[in-house]
């Protein structure tokens, strides 16, 4: 436990102090709603009727973004050798990095995005939807951010190439977050689509690590 | 506890790099690995680590009552120190060894005696992005202090050192065989007094 | 077992059978064809549009069955170990592409008459279109890395974790209500579909089984081969299973 | 001039052998293109009105994407040293690596998003018009980002913050590109945002390479 | 050709890392930085390529007609191989060296004949990421023979390299030296028979 503790933190640590981290994902997020209302035009309407899809779009790629530092230069410069050889397993090491990359990445979006939501005329009702359904589902990004970046260390030449393979799997993220706010927007109610969120999150949070742990096993060659 | 390898093999890519590889180390003895660049030391070093699949052959490590130990229990007996340091630039000292402690599942405290022993102190807040280069491979040679465990697996530890800290590891080195502990090390040049080499055949 | 376990073995047989199953599945699509086109009657709702579900349906099916099968040759690799399984799942991956490729085409093109749009965002369709980009994903992982043994390895991992998607594909349409409609082959109760349009769409589906395995069999023998010639270019001794 | 097209032929070279390159830029596009109706909802009117903005902005993300690899690898393993110690001037080091971000990048994206186009309804009119903005803007993206990037290898802990802090000066892109494409939908002149367009890429192509270069000779300690 | 250094001090960070460093090193002759870690060899081998600022003193490189040259002139009179070896993963080995000549400015059929003095053939289709230490050295200190330059600044170059590369280095080195090149290495090894030595005094 303490073992999992210190990974986590040491992850948030090199995120902080080293290019972008925390501060990178949410700046990220945050100027992709900026600049929605400068690409689309300022009509409320359309940045209304867009804004549900916009935010979960820019949560997807704000995650997506860090997820080349999660376990690459732990592969490139011994770490990982090190965190195979330590009593933790290996499951465990994987759900420090995705709890270590949500927290600089999903959990910081999820607050920010309540601050945000009148950029793009989001009715007050569904801001806190908002905030809620990006809590419950941004971890289920990050597992399966995780478990294809750690497929990404045993390949020579893939790297980012696996995240946006394994992009198809947050296609569902998408869709229920997506749906869940703009319900809440039509005075409807979100909470079937935040169930299925949250499933699609608890899933993914128990296949995620055990397919990261397999895949870092992999380097066994 | 003893070390006994019987017939390895293994492959790197598509090449084998080393084949019928036999030895037997036991408590307070050292072997130390020569052989051409590419002879393969540091593939064997991770194989013997379990780093790495063999292609070929057996490796047991037994402990003092005759047991075989596994995989996991081997993993908690051995410090690998490789070419690769393990040290982020954004992490002071300090930190690094800190989360190597914790790795190792070694109580923090201990930290503050392997700065001591590797002579640590002046560097313990500097940014690992810092550091000369013999400063971070004695930074890495430190996770040998963090914990004691009896086998210890050296990949060209004296390099970028300079003449007082190859002494120090020397004797660190010397001490630990003392105390019954075992050591493979790769090295280019005379390291331990060459107690036992063993000598990789030219493979490339 | 033993005897298919010896790649040597397995080309030798699977090249007997080769023209025996080109020739079953020629003659298998060609009834199948004749019967869903002139024989089956028109749907009495749809007309001749639903004709294309004797594509379609089997299409879908086969997209289902032979992801699943990757899944299982994966999980037997990773547990036993077995140096066919891989060949099997890497060899299937890409008919199984296609396959899921036309389930698609001919599913939009039936939607356009059917619902008014080649496309919607429900939950079968989305979860078919997944799938297709698992294919895809699995295919390249194969051809980014280098060393068979490695890739086949990250393959399997992939395999096993898209296979979450199948029973999503398969109840999706019971879980969500969708424009999609339910099952009335594979159910519980037996079907539930008329067998003047049934019997085709069983011919078509053993048509696509049979080119299935024919085409399994004969990329599994290039596979091999290839392999056998990389490890003598080589020179490697061969690995022991 | 030879070792201008070396270095340029390297970086791309390592791009498309490398996590990603162009194919991750092209994904990235791709995938935010894909992404949109899944998120927005299927209405072709809406998809319409925000397309413009939507093909800028997905321009805009995945040209920064692989900025981070553009210098920070060459600092760390000592190919800056070298490069700086070349007879090139480092003015053109920065020209050539901006040159080959844009080829696996920019230019990339330019092909693809024609083909993109029915996916946002955009109308066929605008096609060859978005392809042209994005053709005479793109560069522009690239040169900023390399300057930004220079920046980030002579500060330890900045990296891609600083290409994020430069994000603001590519705003004047995503409104001449957007507006250009907007106009051409709505059967008017797209000249005038597509001059804007090119001036503000000339400007950038002029004083990147030079503020870049500067940069890098801050590392001098 | 002299290359002249009179009070030379140099900053790392907040540190003077060190301070009067005098030298006159002309044709033929090699100067061996000795010194414990982080005494500041690196530090002075950056200084003297210019890819460092000094804080006090002059550096001079004299040509054999007594002028002094400019700062693009030293650069391109100078080959510097450093801890870090420029080698990408991604690249061949080949395509490295040719990549290496062309930032030299150097004709790429001197690759070949590169690759032949360091005995790179059976390695130059391999990818940077495979190769093992000794090997990523090699390749790295291939680019001395890839054009013919005076000065040579060579950090450690003795570091992981085989029994027989070390020979074949100073050979290399030597026959630099015969034909009026001059070196300035550090190592903490005995390097070039220590022909003359310079020892950076203890600055942790
Ligand atoms: C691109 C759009 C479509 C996709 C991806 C798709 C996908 C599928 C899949 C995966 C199945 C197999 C389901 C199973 O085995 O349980 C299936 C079956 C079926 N589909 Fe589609 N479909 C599409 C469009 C359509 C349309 C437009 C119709 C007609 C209204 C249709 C009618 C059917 C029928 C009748 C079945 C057989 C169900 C059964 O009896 O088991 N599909 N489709
Ligand atoms: N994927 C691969 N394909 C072919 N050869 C490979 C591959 N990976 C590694 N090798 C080769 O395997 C050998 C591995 O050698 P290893 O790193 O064990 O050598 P070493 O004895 O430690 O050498 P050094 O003294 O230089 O450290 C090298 O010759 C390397 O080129
Ligand atoms: N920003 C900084 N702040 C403080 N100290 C620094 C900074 N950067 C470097 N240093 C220190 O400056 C010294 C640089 O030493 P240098 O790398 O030149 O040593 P070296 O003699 O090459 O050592 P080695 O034998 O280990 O290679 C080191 O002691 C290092 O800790
Ligand atoms: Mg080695
Ligand atoms: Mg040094």
């Amino acid at each position: 436990m303490k073992t999992f503790r210190a990974l986590v933190w040491r992850d948030i640590l090199i995120g902080m102090r080293a290019s972008g981290g925390a501060a990178l994902a949410a700046a990220f997020f945050a100027l992709i709603i900026v600049l929605a209302p400068l690409g689309l035009g300022p009509d409320a309407g359309t940045l209304r009727a867009a804004g549900p899809g916009l935010f979960w779009i820019a949560a997807l790629l704000a995650t997506l973004l860090g997820l080349e530092r999660v376990l690459q230069p732990d592969a490139e410069d011994g770490t990982l050798d090190l965190l195979r050889l330590s009593p933790l397993p290996l499951e465990l090491v994987a759900l420090a990095k995705i709890a270590a990359h949500w927290l600089t990445s999903g959990f910081i979006i999820s607050l920010l995005a309540p601050l945000l939501a009148p950029l793009l005329s989001l009715d007050t009702p569904a801001i806190p939807i908002l905030a809620a359904s990006l809590l419950l589902g941004t971890p289920g990004l990050s597992a399966i951010g995780t478990a294809a970046a750690a497929l990404g260390t045993s390949v020579q030449r893939g790297g980012m190439v696996l995240a946006i393979l394994v992009l198809p799997l947050n296609i569902p993220f998408l869709i229920f977050g997506a749906s869940a706010v703009s319900a809440a927007q039509a005075n409807e109610d979100p909470t079937q689509a935040l169930i299925f969120l949250t499933a699609a999150s608890l899933i993914a949070l128990v296949v995620g690590p055990i397919a990261a742990a397999a895949a870092l096993r992999l380097n066994e060659d | 506890m003893r070390l006994i390898a019987e017939g390895l093999a293994a492959v790197r890519g598509e090449r084998v790099v080393f084949q019928n590889i036999n030895f037997d180390v036991a408590s307070g003895q050292a072997l130390v690995l020569h052989g051409p660049n590419g002879s393969g030391k540091t593939t064997l070093l991770r194989v013997i680590a379990g780093l790495l699949g063999m292609l070929a052959g057996r490796m047991r490590v037994i402990d003092k009552d005759g047991a075989v130990l596994t995989d996991e229990a081997r993993d908690q007996s051995l410090h690998f120190v490789g070419h690769q340091d393990a040290i982020r630039p954004q992490l002071r000292v300090m930190e690094t060894l800190q989360f190597h402690a914790n790795l190792l599942g070694a109580p923090t405290k201990n930290v503050d005696a392997a700065i001591a022993t590797w002579g640590l102190e002046p560097l313990a807040e500097l940014s690992g992005g810092l550091l000369s280069a013999g400063q971070r491979r004695r930074v890495s040679l430190a996770r040998l202090s963090l914990q004691r465990r009896p086998l210890w697996l050296l990949d060209e530890p004296l390099v970028a050192l300079d003449t007082p800290t190859r002494a120090r590891l020397n004797d660190i080195c010397s001490k630990h065989l003392a105390q019954g502990g075992l050591i493979v090390a790769a090295s280019h040049e005379p390291f331990l007094g060459d107690r036992r080499t063993m000598t990789l055949g030219y493979q490339e | 077992m033993q005897q298919f376990a010896n790649p040597q073995r397995f080309v030798r047989i699977a090249k007997m059978l080769t023209p025996w199953l080109l020739g079953a599945t020629a003659l298998l699509l060609v009834t199948g064809l004749y019967l869903a086109l002139f024989v089956a009657p028109p749907d009495y709702q749809q007309g001749d549009a639903a004709r294309i579900m004797y594509v379609h349906v089997p299409a879908a099916w086969m997209s289902l069955f032979i992801y699943a099968c990757m899944a299982v040759s994966s999980a037997v690799a990773f547990i036993w170990k077995h140096p066919l399984a891989d060949v099997a799942a890497k060899a299937s991956a890409p008919i199984g592409c296609v396959f899921t490729a036309l389930a698609l085409i001919t599913g939009s093109l039936w939607g356009q008459p059917m619902w008014g749009t080649w496309w919607v965002w429900d939950a079968r369709l989305t979860s078919v279109l997944i799938l297709f980009f698992l294919y895809l994903g699995y295919i390249v992982l194969w051809s980014v890395i280098d060393e068979p043994t490695r890739a086949a390895r990250a393959a399997r991992i992939l395999a096993l974790v898209g296979a979450i998607n199948i029973p999503i594909i398969k109840f999706s349409v019971d879980w969500w209500n969708t424009l999609h409609q339910g099952s009335s082959v594979f159910r519980m109760d037996g079907p539930t579909i008329t067998s003047s349009m049934l019997a085709p769409l069983l011919v078509m589906a053993a048509g696509y089984n049979v080119f299935y395995v024919t085409f399994l069999l004969i990329r599994m023998r290039t596979e091999v081969s290839q392999r056998r010639l990389r490890t003598i270019r080589l020179g490697l001794e061969p690995v022991p299973a």
